[in-house]
């Protein structure tokens, strides 16, 4: 806006930049919106409200000024706590959305998540429900070494009774989380850290928008290749892409958005046009959430596909320090393209 | 703050608190029977000995105060007034019980009573309860929530974050530790490093109380005590019941592991006959007043016992319900 | 052998009962073999020594009488002090075999076992080590309920720097935690509760006998069908495949018996043989140990099979309590027969 | 037991305090204007204000006692004798770093003077260190395990497992809290509720000692203490030092959150120039003396930053070493 407004009168007229906003800013308002529609929601975690801050990265900044501290509060340095705060006040009609600071510390919070919040419901015949969300920052790429930065969501995956969320766009990030404070039962929701402010394409949606768990996201079509990813990688995997066009070989690009439950029938839709799949994560490519993906493609387009289906993933080792390394580590655009070449020849 | 002798139990109190505890202990010598009979298979950890804490607490707390409980936590529930028929029902694995047969007895819950979760993890009933007594202060009641756990839950990890939280935002929650000396097999001097585990509340700047939890009165006043902090906003406290169980950890255990004496000790000093006892010689009921009660409860287990075991299985397809609020595809 | 030496004398010679022993039995001579071998050995874990009964189930049964209550100590309940203690003194030279009694209780636990356990080699580019074995056990069939019998092993397979053993019989279970114990690396040892006790064909192995980490088994040879399982339910794939054949198809039987890494020779052999794969366990199906093997099935096998990779697992919810439900939980011989002879049509 | 008495510092003993306090000083000076220069890019949490707590504790330790500690550590690593090249190496990522770059600033590894294990992740140095004393007591060492955190560490449930085993099985082990009052951007009274951190031991029945972490005789008496009672095989002890940390949580860090006058009183307390005019005031040391000394350490930082840079990065075949003890097939 300032460049057009501080144009010259005389300079031929600017092309409006197109717009761009944040995961970050569309995080914050989603949290801003649906506190402002629905009293009952609650946020809790460590460094949350603003006397501290409001986050270590900003999500919450505001939230307490505006809602309180009685509904948005910072924590002791406790996740069973924290959880288990989050899955008390919803069983009696609140939706927390309980913040676990990096998906590392998930590990101090397994019981919690796990045995109670997605089992109450089932264990007590559906006598009661956990609505929480759990946001849960990571992703590497800032040098955070071997404890900071790992995806586990294979895990929560494999957790009957939660469900799994990750955004790779503002506007994903928007409508997701939204869906996920509206959702009845545990949503576990994953942030990728080094990507909040990263700038990207479009406005901030307003508050009506809203992305159904559950349901992909064709973010490019094409007729050679189908390359699945979701979170940070999902953009990878679109800039992949466009090399993958400099080369001559077209791609579907899906961000699954949702890793549980995911949207078969779009993949299995675009796999069935284009009968090549790729599947890309940051987490460790072993026992990762591809395997599950890459199990149903094949069985279920037996004798349909041109390729094997393949899969790309972060190295069978701890995050590394050094940045040579950590870069190694995961696939990027340029690995991700080289998988695409050698599956379209 | 109100001494405890403020709340000491007048005699129409402590003849609701031995209601319960006949109906506590009734239950429990049918469920022991109904598993030798063969009539329910169930993993069974009984609570034999340790039926006046839970009496004499929930004849402190309201219908709508909520209770975290564990596996050994039938006492617990009974006394706040989980109906018999479904609770049975349940055991038994059945549709009609509380939870459609798919919790069991580890799992068993009915909000009705504010009976909101049990666990079968050790330690896991406190954070949960902390969410509970958070709703309870955003809503503006004078709500409490007990959580009850064993001595050997003192020591984990979930204990202390709990206790913590709760004192931090004065939570209206009461941490109720029965301490029946032993954690499974082992010894409370095994593996509890405290003097007493009240003295951990001091880590927490609350209250902790050491009360004889097979003392009624006793017990009645540290829980009433505890309540009425919790209701004034006060905070939570850590009650510290001293008790025993009498037959082992889970039902079939040997039990070689507790001293021979110390158990004939505890047994001998059996509290539900001696509450009994009690209060006839305090004429605050007659032999004929306390058999009638007791016969009463034996005929409501009877019919429990019976409905549960007249009624059907769940439907395999009760798999797919409940996961999520929408059912799952087949 | 009683029934030989009471038969009367004038019977027919009764045909020698062919000899049956129990996993539990092998847990516990590996036990008390490799601490005879080796003092550095340690066990640690709730109830395990002789004063508090030897072990809940009785695995350690002895093994503190004999060698002393500084080397095998019961702990307070603390999975993560009990892990803990573990990691620090493997560190230094010991070899520690800690419990962690049920395998849901890992969840208290993970931030040691994944975090710490898992990587300490790594981030400390090889200068420290964690030689422990974590045993646990879990398991449905005895109406525990939803958190008592998880089988979690996708969790560990996909922590880079752990390993993930289970066997399913009295010499692999023997076999294997000997191999486990002197594996220089972190090894989750997985043990079936309800079978502890089932009598098994053949004897104690003696104390030579090894089965190496990373090896699977052939239990049976088969020509049409090929079932890849582990723990437990190898046990069911073996008498499902019996049932199989008498209706004439031939059914190979591999048992993992590590699942991490797992033996990707011997799985994909036998997948290039029968061309038909079916892969069983009674973890939840979605996201398990299964998706990554057939997952690599089918990348490495594309064109070469006659029939798409199919799994068998736990259903998609929490473990339920009655008992017709528990039965319809997990596969058995019947469901992994029928599943054989659909795949083999 | 002794009294903390009995452990006063000698003159000596003061001096190599301050040597070591010197060394921490300049180092974190170094590291925040290295990373501002841009040479080396890290996750950098500064201890700048509390080099006395290590440098005192690190005087009554033996170079085969063991420490485990936090990613904000590098002093207590420096007290303990991490050397200077390797560990710049290890924050450069070199393969020359002591972790040959796997590891960097939150996972230094020095096994050679016992620094065993160093976390990113709350409270987790307790555990660990429990297994390193479990060691020492079987070897029949009197060696003994200093497991570092901060306050917000006390408030988890690795802190309360971990001082429970501790006791009951008589570890020796010093659980020592660097309470700088702030965890991240929380207070101590947002987040902590007893009324200090020293009173949890009670729930443990173990000492515990708060003691001003940034007087050099004070902190090394309460150290020289638990010292010694590890050693003579009477079990942990819990020490609560206080301090300040002055450039906030992490390197970047605005810290708006802290009371502007807190800080500034502080600040205006700083330890290491207070300790140095006492030396020279109490005649222990000459200002050129500790000039002289300060002249080497920046050299010897000099040198070790040198050759950081200098030091190639890891090959990534490192991608598939150390994950095993067998190097994983490409
Ligand atoms: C986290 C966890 N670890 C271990 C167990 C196994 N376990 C079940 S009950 C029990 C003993 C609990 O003792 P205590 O807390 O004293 O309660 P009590 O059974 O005596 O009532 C143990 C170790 C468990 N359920 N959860
Ligand atoms: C289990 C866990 N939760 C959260 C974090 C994020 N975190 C890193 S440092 C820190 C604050 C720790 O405060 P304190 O223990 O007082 O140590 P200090 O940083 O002040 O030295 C937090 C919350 C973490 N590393 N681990
Ligand atoms: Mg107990
Ligand atoms: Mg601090």
């Amino acid at each position: 806006m300032s460049e057009t407004s501080t144009a010259p009168a005389a300079a031929k007229p600017a092309t409006p930049k197109p717009p761009t906003t944040t995961i970050l800013a569309g995080l914050s308002k989603a949290l801003m919106d649906a506190f402002a529609e629905d009293d009952k929601l609650l946020a809790l975690g460590e460094d949350l409200a603003d006397p501290e801050g409001g986050g270590i990265v900003g999500v919450t900044n505001g939230l307490s000024t505006r809602f309180g501290g009685q509904r948005v509060r910072s924590t002791p340095i406790a996740e069973q706590a924290i959880i288990g705060a989050a899955i008390g006040a919803s069983l009696v009609g609140y939706k927390p959305v309980a913040e676990i600071m990096l998906m590392n510390f998930t590990t101090v919070a397994m019981d919690m998540i796990v045995n109670h919040a997605a089992k109450l419901r089932f264990m007590s015949g559906g006598q009661t429900s956990v609505p929480i969300v759990i946001r849960t920052m990571t992703g590497l790429g800032y040098g955070s070494g071997g404890q900071h930065c790992d995806y586990l969501e294979a895990w929560f995956a494999h957790t009957p009774g939660i469900k799994v969320v990750a955004p790779s766009t503002p506007q994903d990030a928007y409508g997701l989380l939204r869906s996920a404070i509206e959702d009845p039962d545990p949503v576990l929701f994953i942030e990728n850290l080094p990507t909040y402010r990263t700038p990207m394409p479009g406005e901030l949606p307003d508050a009506g928008h809203r992305v159904p768990l559950g349901k992909a996201a064709v973010q490019r079509e094409g007729t050679d290749v189908t390359v699945v990813s979701y979170s940070r990688l999902a953009g990878e995997a679109r800039a992949a892409a466009e090399l993958a066009a400099a080369e001559g070989v077209s791609v579907e690009v899906i961000d699954l958005r949702t890793i549980s439950p995911w949207d078969r029938e779009t993949v299995l839709a675009s796999a069935r046009k284009t009968g090549r799949v790729l599947i890309v994560h940051e987490a460790v490519k072993a026992f990762g959430a591809g395997a599950e993906i890459a199990a149903v493609v094949g069985e279920e387009l037996f004798g349909q596909l041109k390729a094997p289906v393949r899969r790309l993933g972060g190295a069978y080792s701890a995050v590394p320090y050094s940045k040579p390394l950590e870069s190694a580590y995961a696939p990027d655009r340029a690995r991700i393209a080289a998988a695409i070449l050698a599956l379209a020849r | 703050m109100a001494t405890p002798d403020a709340f000491e139990p007048d005699s129409a109190t402590l003849l609701e608190i031995y209601r319960r505890v006949a109906l506590l202990h009734a239950n429990d010598e049918r469920a022991r029977k109904v598993i030798r009979s063969g009539q329910i298979a169930m993993v069974y950890y009984s609570y034999r000995g340790q039926e006046v804490i839970p009496a004499a607490l929930s004849a402190a707390l309201r219908d709508d105060d909520y209770l975290c409980t564990i596996y050994r936590g039938i006492h617990d529930m009974l006394a706040k007034g989980f109906p018999l028929d479904i609770l049975w029902a349940e055991l038994a694995g059945r549709a009609t019980g509380s939870c459609k047969g798919k919790g069991g007895p580890m799992h068993l819950t009915y909000p009705e009573k504010g009976i909101m979760v049990t666990t079968g993890v050790v330690g896991s009933t406190m954070p949960i309860a902390n969410g509970l007594g958070w709703a309870a202060q955003l809503d503006g009641t004078d709500r409490v929530v007990v959580a009850t756990f064993g001595d050997g839950a003192s020591n984990i990890g979930a204990f202390h974050e709990s206790l913590n939280l709760a004192a931090v935002w004065k939570l209206p929650v009461i941490f109720l530790c029965q301490n029946n000396q032993f954690a499974e097999h082992t010894t409370y001097e095994a593996g509890t490093s405290a003097k007493q585990i009240a003295d951990r509340a001091q880590g927490y700047n609350i209250p902790g109380v050491r009360v004889d939890g097979n003392d009624p009165a006793a017990m009645y006043r540290a829980a009433a005590q505890a309540v009425a902090r919790a209701r004034a906003g006060e905070g939570p406290t850590l009650i510290e019941a001293m008790t025993f169980r009498f037959m082992g950890h889970v039902f079939g255990d040997p039990d070689a592991y507790i001293p021979k004496d110390m158990k004939a000790a505890a047994m001998a000093d059996d509290p539900v006959p001696k509450f009994r006892a009690r209060l006839i010689q305090d004429g605050i009921a007659t032999d004929d007043q306390l058999s009638a009660i007791e016969a009463g409860i034996e005929a409501q287990i009877d019919a429990a016992v019976a409905f549960a075991l007249a009624s059907p299985f769940p439907e395999t397809d009760e798999l797919r319900r409940d996961v999520f609020a929408e059912e799952i595809a087949a």
